[in-house]
């Protein structure tokens, strides 16, 4: 693993917080320009590899993520909400709905509904890439070849 | 309607007796015996004065024609009468017969379910209806046979008849399905009206032969019924000799008026029941164990039957409806009494009974009294109806079928007389050791109201074989209109003393020959081997289960990388079968692409083939990213950012996954040898290549029609809000199949969470048998 | 679909299968990740001609976006599949040792005893029947 | 309705995520059950709707007009497929519940059970031939990881064999998928008929063998089968009950969209020519086996085998006989093997070496074994009798001699082989390994014998209420039939 200090600090302190602002981005342009969900999940993803490479706990701002397991359900939730919310309106499941809102100094403001699944995939994407770091990762690491087989 | 309510009723006490009076079998016996004997009187005030025969049907699946349709005809209420009357004796007599046995509860819920089907197939005035009740008894039976299922030979011979008369459903079944589907109906008396002919209805006849011929013991399959034997007394007495057999008998009573002129079946059920007949009763003669005298008589009495009803003349139906009652009275007579004498001494061995006469004197003349009948001698109902078979075969005209059958019946009769003569001599002669009588005599230390008990079946069917016989014209006047209702010119009638004539003078001369035979043949002679037909039935059986293991061996070898080449050449066969089709695949489809996509696609095909030729795993997982990357690029080239961004990242994550994986399994150096030669797995690899390519081209000139994306660009800015028409397709139009693919993706990070736990679990539990083995 | 690309999904599709035949359970993972690639490009490659990313607003022909989509979704997939295999690889390796798939055990009985004919045995007359 | 088509599939994915938030154990049970319950109750509302008006019903995902976006289509066949996947799904949970290893060894069987429900849903409902691909890749990943559940070694071995040879079908799944679109440029079922009849012959055929051999690795079809026997027996029972009865069907279900919605009537005399030799080798393989979940797993390939020969014969009759087959067989099956893990769980082995006299120490068990096991061997008055008489009747009037021969003879080798666990198992000397308790075997495990009873219980009502379900049956096959029918109603629905 990098053990070097200076490497350390720099993920720390510029790449997780570029990549974190990235992935947003990303996936918030994604229903004009390339990108989305997925490509914004898998970059903070990739920023956890990253920090997880350095030999450190994947964290954003230093604080540990939240348990994976529940990022996950979080994510799945978030996005079977959007798909189904509208079957409680009379509509179908996954009909979109825009806003257009205005803000004070920013302007018309287009809002899709849709972008609210988008982010339920981000999440799931990026608890599934803690998951497997995590599991296949650390604790996988942990264990090595059972000799007495007998038990499995 | 009250008789379908009676069947219902039989299967109501037997769930009763197996589910809710398990600890109290006696009281669901009792319950039985009321509902046998309701049953029966109900038949009968049904049929006195009845001048119609009551029809009813019920709707099950009419789209196929699957309705119950129940008759209650002259016949009818004849086999209803038997099965309920002997049901009712031969339940009471198990009362006793079954005092100390455990199986007594299950005994009383398949006895009532086995007497609530056969009531039903009796009552069938349709293949369909009886082919359900057919199969049940099969049912029955088999769980009947195998009562004492610890021992091993009455598994083996309830496997028998079940797949015996099994296999006959089964042909029978095609039968039903052939006339069906020609004549729209199952109904008997329909298909009489349609007289049906030709080969269809030749191979159906044929088909309901051989299912008739199973179900009564005919042969080649009159094997399994000695073999049923295994039973306890009451069910073979019931189930194998006045019943469940005569099953095969009714269909083909109900379908020789529909068969009887197409060519075959005359000669089928002639032959059959003649050699039947033949066989049944030389086996008779040889046997030793009482029991089994009495089963191979049975197969010889029943190929009587088969001779008599499915002939055709009116003459030899009625006869058989006469011979079947009177059969079935001394038949069930018979059982019950070795029954007794097994009960009472502990043995059925013909040199033996003999001790009987000291122990149970009321019984053993009731034996014999039965045995006389089935011997066919005057003034016993067993005479005349014999009797009244010569004199319809006599009667006959059929040729050179007529004949055999005469005179197959004719040596039949010798056999059976000898058989019956020969039971007798065993009962009547001193035995030469006495000694195991005392012995099991304590053991069976029976009540005086057990042994009566016992004794009161097997006396009321000598006794009523004799009265039938003083009584044999009345009886027969009874059976006019059963037999009748068959065939209305089956109108005759019996008498105990017919006048000199043919037939009487054969009798006398049969039974001279008979009587010196049984007298003199030997009661110890033991057949050495087992019974031919059984042997015939492990050999098919046995080389089926070999076969069949030898065919399993090569088709599922259980090794992975040969299932996944059987699947891949198949998948190659389907372009290539498109390819003989179409002509072989054209290749002026193909563009010479640009310098930069051909750069791209060269890094991407030297990297795989790396894949493939470096042995090494981790740098095979480093190649597969180059494929990756490379691929990457090309989508970027082709106008897909999304996909090739995506591409990028999920390329890397791939890396990852295996560097993570492959960091563990850092022990493995040796290279698995495949047991697929290397030259097979190139081939099969090279035809998936070529062929998959070819049918890509072959399918992307075939478009004509637009693509649906057009719908897509019209609709994803106004009505969608979003620009990006990957991304909308992505999150709106098809964002149900996105939905899938993050459940996919949840899962599996799941199932890799699930199996390193299972690894840590499975750690944890090594360790401490391990520190258990230590302290 | 040009030349390249053809040879190209050739080339992944055959380097994919010939993987897939191997008892290495890495390598079947690779085969796995081979083929799955070969299986994009040629939805790409024969589901829309190349142009412009269809983006609304961009000049030139769009590519058809439909495959594109269908293809993320595979890539995707095609990720959960690999992941989930290589664990199912390392798992087997904390058993026994590597990575190799082993033969059925009860079909390998089988074929055993195919070759031994299974007999009912000695059936015994019903003689000795008890009642 | 159309409001509701969705719901089986949507309802136990929430479940499913609701259940990686809240890890209780007993929380997970409740969720659980209630997902399968409500599930259930709108999925035989639709049917009930559909029973009734005959109609198809649509929902449009995204509410888009049309057909070029996703749709759910819940024809005769697909609601009463579903609706009788859920009535299994939900027993068979109550008997995994029982049985208590599978989800107090793992915190992940309740979610991952959630989403083969509504993979399994998914499937049955897909109107679009990229989104069954997904909702294959569902129920299998959920499938892989149920396989796996317990990550010993029979059952990493096993898995792996499973997950190589799905894997592989995925690949060819979506490579026939793809090529389709090539091809016509849609992948919706309500436009790609008129445009695959359009092709060139030898591009529709090869089209056509991909799905054929897609589908038929899924359905376990001779000869791409060899996956079944050697993975499915050493799942945990209450997996492979579900397996057994469903997933099986799923692709057996596809198979019949195949052969009458996309290449209606083409290559049937391959279809009817595999569906035979795939009940005569199943069969061979099942009587060769002396472990009763391996029989049982044979038998799944000779039943799947009449199914795809019904479907080969193709017309109303045989189609109608095939789709009452598909009825029957998903409860016989299920329970078999539930039975089968009852005893599992009380002898500690499944092989007819190690288990005898269950009859004597357990009657009702008996009972519950001899009723779907008869069923299978087509005894009347059974469901598994009318639905092979059915087909043979259909086999029979298409003059298909040489089909209802071997069908017959299967029919026969079944009951040899039923007959071989009922003598093995259920008859004979109580064995020893079977007396480590002493009280009674159903007694101990109420929920896992009721959740077998339960489903008894459904194949009896299949077969007395055989009338009414044949004639829905036959309505569905007309369905099927009718093509545009199931055009113009994805295309105009609201």
């Amino acid at each position: 693993m990098i053990k070097s200090k200076i490497l350390e600090e720099l993920i720390d302190r510029w790449l997780t917080k570029v990549g974190t602002l990235v992935a947003i981005f990303i996936t918030f342009r994604g229903h004009n320009a390339p990108g989305g969900g997925f490509a914004g999940g898998l970059i903070l993803g990739a920023v956890f590899v990253l920090q997880y490479l350095a030999g450190q706990q994947p964290t954003i701002r230093r604080k540990p993520i939240l348990n994976p397991e529940r990022l996950l359900g979080f994510g799945l939730l978030l996005a079977l909400v959007t798909t189904a919310a509208p079957l409680f309106v009379g509509g179908a499941p996954l009909e979109s709905y825009i806003w257009s809102i205005t803000l004070p100094q920013i302007g018309k403001v287009k809002i899709v509904s849709s972008t609210f699944f988008d982010f339920g995939v981000f999440f799931v994407v990026v608890a599934v890439v803690l998951l497997v770091l995590t599991f296949l990762g650390t604790r996988g690491g942990a264990i090595s070849h059972e000799p007495t087989d007998g038990v499995g | 309607m009250v008789f379908f309510a009676a069947v219902v009723a039989h299967f109501a006490v037997a769930v009763l007796a197996l589910i809710g009076l398990r600890r109290r079998p006696v009281i669901a016996a009792c319950a039985g015996l009321v509902v046998l004997a309701g049953t029966a009187l109900v038949v009968a005030t049904q049929a006195i004065g009845a001048t119609s025969a009551p029809r009813k049907t019920i709707e099950w699946l009419p789209l196929l024609g699957f309705n119950f349709t129940f008759q209650v005809d002259g016949f009818a209420v004849v086999m209803a009468l038997l099965v309920s009357l002997l049901g009712f004796g031969v339940l009471a007599f198990s009362i006793a017969y079954f005092e100390h046995d455990a199986t007594f509860t299950r005994f009383v819920g398949l006895f009532m379910a086995f007497a609530g089907s056969m009531t039903g197939l009796v009552l069938a005035e349709d293949l369909f209806t009886m082919f359900i009740f057919w199969e049940l008894t099969s049912v029955w039976s088999f769980l009947l046979i195998g009562l004492h299922d610890k021992s091993e030979v009455a598994r083996r011979s309830a496997v028998r008849a079940l797949l015996t008369t099994g296999a006959g459903g089964l042909c029978m079944l095609v039968g039903i399905g052939l006339l069906q589907n020609q004549f729209d109906t199952t109904s008997f008396a329909q298909l009489r009206d349609l007289a049906p002919t030709g080969t269809m209805a030749s191979v159906a006849a044929s088909l309901l032969l051989l299912g008739a011929f199973t179900k009564s013991a005919q042969f080649p399959f009159h094997f399994w019924l000695p073999g049923a034997m295994a039973a306890p007394t009451p069910v073979s007495a019931y189930l194998h000799s006045a019943t469940m057999v005569k099953a095969g008998i009714v269909l083909l009573a109900r379908t020789a008026p529909i068969f009887g002129d197409t060519g075959v079946w005359r000669w089928w059920v002639v032959l059959a029941g003649v050699i039947t007949m033949l066989i049944g009763g030389w086996r008779a003669l040889r046997e030793t164990d009482a029991k089994l005298v009495l089963a191979h008589s049975t197969v010889s009495q029943l190929g009587l039957l088969t001779v008599l009803f499915g002939i055709g003349s009116p003459y030899a139906t009625y006869a058989g409806v006469a011979h079947l009652v009177a059969h079935a009275i001394f038949k069930a007579g018979l059982f019950l009494g070795v029954g007794v004498i097994d009960h009472e001494l502990g043995t059925r061995d013909v040199s033996k009974i003999g001790a009987a006469r000291r122990a149970v004197p009321v019984s053993v003349v009731a034996i014999g009294a039965c045995l006389l009948s089935m011997a066919g001698i005057i003034p016993l109902f067993g005479f005349a109806t014999k009797e009244k078979a010569l004199v319809a075969l006599l009667d006959a005209e059929f040729g050179l079928v007529g004949s055999i059958a005469l005179w197959g019946i004719v040596a039949g009769s010798v056999l059976s007389v000898a058989y019956s003569v020969r039971l007798l001599h065993a009962l009547v002669r001193t035995p030469n050791d006495s000694a195991s009588h005392d012995q099991h005599h304590a053991h069976h230390e029976a009540s005086v109201l057990m042994r009566s008990t016992l004794a009161a079946p097997v006396v009321v069917a000598a006794v009523v074989s004799l009265g039938f016989g003083f009584a044999a014209s009345t009886v027969g006047s009874w059976l006019v209109s059963p037999s009748s209702a068959l065939d209305v010119k089956a109108v005759s009638k019996l008498a105990l003393w017919p006048g000199i004539n043919d037939a009487l003078l054969i009798s006398f001369v049969v039974i001279a020959i008979g009587a010196v035979i049984g007298w003199k043949a030997p009661l110890e002679s033991k057949l050495a081997q087992q019974p031919r037909g059984e042997r015939v039935f492990d050999v098919v059986y046995d080389s089926t289960i070999a076969g069949a293991k030898r065919i399993t061996a090569v088709i599922q070898p259980g090794s992975l990388p040969i299932y996944v080449g059987i699947t891949l050449l198949l998948v190659s066969i389907a372009p290539i079968s498109a390819a003989f089709v179409d002509g072989f695949g054209s290749l002026s489809g193909l563009t010479s692409g640009t310098a930069l996509e051909a750069s791209v696609s060269i890094i991407a095909i030297v990297m795989a083939i790396g894949v493939a030729v470096l042995q090494s795993r981790f740098t095979g997982a480093m190649f597969l990213g180059g494929v990756g990357y490379a691929i990457a690029a090309l989508f970027a080239l082709r106008g897909a950012p999304d996909l090739a961004v995506t591409q990028l990242l999920v390329e890397t994550l791939t890396i990852v996954v295996f560097l993570l994986a492959l960091r563990a399994m850092t022990r493995i150096t040796t290279r698995p040898v495949s047991r697929f030669p290397q030259i097979t797995r190139m081939f099969i690899a090279a035809t998936v290549g070529i062929a998959i390519p070819l049918l890509a081209l072959a399918a992307r000139d075939a478009r004509t029609a637009p693509s649906a994306s057009q719908d897509y660009f019209a609709r994803s800015v106004d009505e969608a809000g979003g620009r990006n028409v990957v991304n909308v397709i992505l999150v709106d139009f098809r964002g149900f199949d996105t939905m899938g693919e993050i459940v996919v993706l949840a899962i599996a990070a799941l199932g890799v969470a699930n199996l390193v736990r299972a690894a840590e679990q499975h750690r944890r539990a090594a360790i401490s048998v391990k520190e258990v083995a230590g302290s | 679909m040009s030349i390249w690309a053809f040879a190209l999904i050739a080339v992944l599709f055959a380097v994919g299968s010939y993987l897939l035949m191997e008892r290495s359970l890495t390598r079947v993972a690779l085969g796995v990740g081979v083929i799955g690639n070969g299986v994009n490009v040629l939805i790409i490659a024969s589901g829309s001609d190349a142009g412009e990313a269809p983006i609304i607003g961009r000049e030139g022909v769009l590519a058809d976006p439909l495959p594109q989509a269908l293809v993320l979704t595979a890539i995707v997939i095609g990720f959960a599949l690999l992941t989930f295999l290589m664990t199912l690889a390392w798992r087997n390796w904390t058993i026994t040792g590597n990575d190799e798939v082993e033969d059925d055990v009860e079909d390998r009985m089988i074929t055993r005893r195919a070759e031994q004919t299974e007999k009912l045995g000695d059936v015994p007359h019903p003689e000795d029947v008890q009642t | 309705m159309s409001s509701l088509v969705a719901l089986p599939i949507l309802i136990p994915l929430v479940a499913a995520a609701l259940m990686l938030v809240v890890r209780n154990l007993f929380a997970q049970r409740a969720i659980s059950f209630a997902a399968l319950l409500s599930s259930l109750a709108t999925a035989t509302a639709v049917l009930v709707d559909v029973w009734n008006t005959g109609d198809i019903a649509v929902s449009r995902l995204g509410g888009w007009p049309g057909s070029f976006a996703i749709t759910l289509v819940s024809d005769g066949l697909s609601s009463v497929l579903v609706v009788v996947a859920l009535v299994v799904t939900a027993t068979v949970l109550l008997f995994a519940v029982g049985q208590q290893t599978p989800d107090e060894h793992s915190p992940y069987y309740h979610p991952v059970y959630m989403a083969l429900v509504a993979g399994i849903s998914q499937a049955f409902l897909a109107g679009d031939l990229f989104n069954l691909f997904v909702a294959f890749e569902v129920l299998l990943m959920a499938s892989y990881v149920l396989l796996t559940l317990e990550g010993n070694r029979e059952q990493i071995r096993s898995g792996t064999t499973y997950v190589v040879l799905n894997i592989i079908e995925s690949v060819v799944l979506v490579m026939a998928v793809g090529l389709i679109f090539a091809a016509t440029g849609t992948v919706s079922f309500a436009e790609l008929p008129e445009r695959i009849a359009a092709l060139p012959d030898g591009v529709r055929m090869g089209l056509h063998l991909l799905l054929l051999i897609a589908f038929g690795i899924k359905a376990a079809v001779f000869p791409l089968f060899s996956w079944l026997p050697d993975s499915y027996p050493t799942a945990p029972s209450s997996a492979s009950a579900v397996f057994a009865g469903l997933l099986t069907k799923v692709g057996v279900y596809c198979l019949i969209r195949v052969q009458t919605l996309l290449f209606p009537g083409e290559l049937s005399n391959l279809v009817m020519v595999v569906g035979v030799s795939t009940m005569a080798i199943g069969v061979l393989g099942a009587i060769s086996q002396h472990d009763m979940k391996r029989i049982l797993s044979f038998h799944i390939i000779s039943q799947i085998g009449y199914m795809v020969f019904g479907l080969g014969i193709g017309g109303a009759v045989a189609i109608a006989a095939t789709i009452f087959y598909l009825i029957h067989h998903i409860p016989v099956k299920t329970s078999l093997f539930l039975v089968e893990g009852i005893i599992e769980r009380n002898t500690g082995s499944s092989s007819l070496d190690d288990v005898s006299g269950l009859a004597r120490k357990s009657p009702l068990l008996a009972v519950l074994f001899l009723i779907p096991a008869m069923s299978l061997a087509g005894f009347p008055p059974l469901s598994g009798f009318l639905a092979k008489f059915a087909l043979v009747r259909g086999g029979l009037s298409a003059e298909q001699y040489i089909g209802v021969g071997v069908a017959i003879v299967v029919s026969l080798l079944t009951l040899v082989s039923m007959v071989k666990i009922w003598v093995g198992a259920f008859w004979g000397e109580v064995a020893p390994s079977s007396l480590n308790n002493s009280g009674g075997v159903l007694r101990q495990h109420r929920s896992m014998a009721s959740a077998t009873a339960i489903l008894v219980g459904f194949t009896l009502v299949i077969a007395v209420a055989a009338g009414p379900l044949y004639e829905f049956a036959t309505r569905a096959s007309d369905q099927l039939l009718d093509i545009e029918r199931y055009i113009s109603a994805v295309r105009s629905a609201s």
